[in-house]
């Protein structure tokens, strides 16, 4: 399930949900995504609403095949967060570990470079846009390789 | 026609509505023109890993438009 | 934390309270691994008190030294446990996202291999020990080359 | 001296307790004492993935031990 909103979430009780009354489950790999403090003062977060949640479901039909999962979760914030929220939320449950973990990183990757979310950060010092990073580009590009 | 702008390039355009020219017909056309009207949208236009999106789908700048599509310029992604 | 317990625990509930006043987090990632249904009736799981959570506890410091995690949590479960019952929980807290699902990875496979615990399955066809696979030993050793 | 077994071992011991003789020394000796007492017990404990605990310490076969010790003998571990 893919889901995008302005609202803030609570991941675990989301987890909960997501793994309620499944059967013959064996891992429930997740990763939650925070603002972090510091210098942050505030994150924004932009999106295309109808293009990013088609592209977040594209993601995560994408994860559910190559990793034979039984299901994936992402929720995904926009709008304005402040340090400590969690910003995005995905989650895998497959039959065995390996899956599982091998798909949120997989889910994590190819979050940050394809989902249609523009990212604003506010410090004392101002307001600043953030793209992604060389790395980034190269985690998502290694599972091209596989 | 309904022109999108996002990331970076939403300040940049500010929210300033254009009106291409009938004659173009496809995207890279029409982001060449976008370019022309202004050097700090050219200069954004024209970063690595601007992406356009045409009617929610990422198409390439040789994809001919049609009036009633929607387009999008996009900055950079940074989900996640 | 390690922890080593029979009670069964609720792995989202444990997560808060892992998360729960932490300051500059930007990534939470965490493993449930559950007991699978299908010809399982139960899982029996003995350990070795004291030697036991000794281990945990040495295997989570080597993932906080080796990933610069702000925290790492493990939970596992000892006794009897039935068909959709979290058997173990294991959770890393760190700046940043590539660590904490790394260690998380990490946590499992040392878990699977280093620590003091012995599995017994009871399906109908009776009752049978469950021993690591080369698998599992593989995946454990590969840690060793980075 | 406390002599435990783990996992599949434990099941084979079941819940018998060893007299080892006095001259034995270290963990090896005492492991091939117990495996000659019992031809499924030896096989259990010269099984691949056997590892002995000295005080709650992994320890090597060629470790002395004293009466005080406890010590472990433990089928493969599977945890997580």
């Amino acid at each position: 399930m893919a889901r995008v909103q302005a609202e803030p979430f609570d991941p675990n009780a989301e987890l909960a949900a997501f793994a309620r009354g499944r059967e013959n489950v064996g891992a429930l790999a997740s990763f939650v995504g925070l603002v972090r403090g510091g210098d942050t003062q505030a994150l924004h977060l932009d999106h295309y609403p109808g293009f990013t949640e088609r592209e977040i479901a594209r993601i995560e039909e994408a994860a559910v095949d190559r990793f034979g999962l039984m299901d994936a979760l992402v929720i995904h914030r926009h709008g304005t967060m402040r340090p400590g929220e969690p910003i995005v939320l995905a989650a895998a449950l497959a039959a065995h570990r390996k899956p599982a973990l091998l798909a949120v990183d997989f889910l994590m990757d190819y979050l940050k470079t394809d989902a249609p979310f523009w990212k604003r950060e506010t410090s004392a010092a101002g307001s600043t846009w953030i793209e992604p990073t060389d790395a980034d580009r190269a985690a998502r590009q290694a599972w091209e390789k596989d | 026609m309904n022109i999108l702008f996002f990331g970076r390039l939403k300040d940049i355009a500010r929210g300033r509505t254009f009106a291409p020219p009938v004659h173009l017909r496809t995207l890279g056309e029409l982001r060449d023109w976008l370019a022309a009207s202004d050097d700090l949208l050219g200069d954004a236009l024209r970063a690595k890993g601007v992406k356009i999106a045409l009617n929610q789908e990422i198409a390439d700048p040789s994809r001919a438009y049609s009036p009633s599509d929607e387009i999008a310029f996009m900055s950079p992604l940074s989900g996640g």
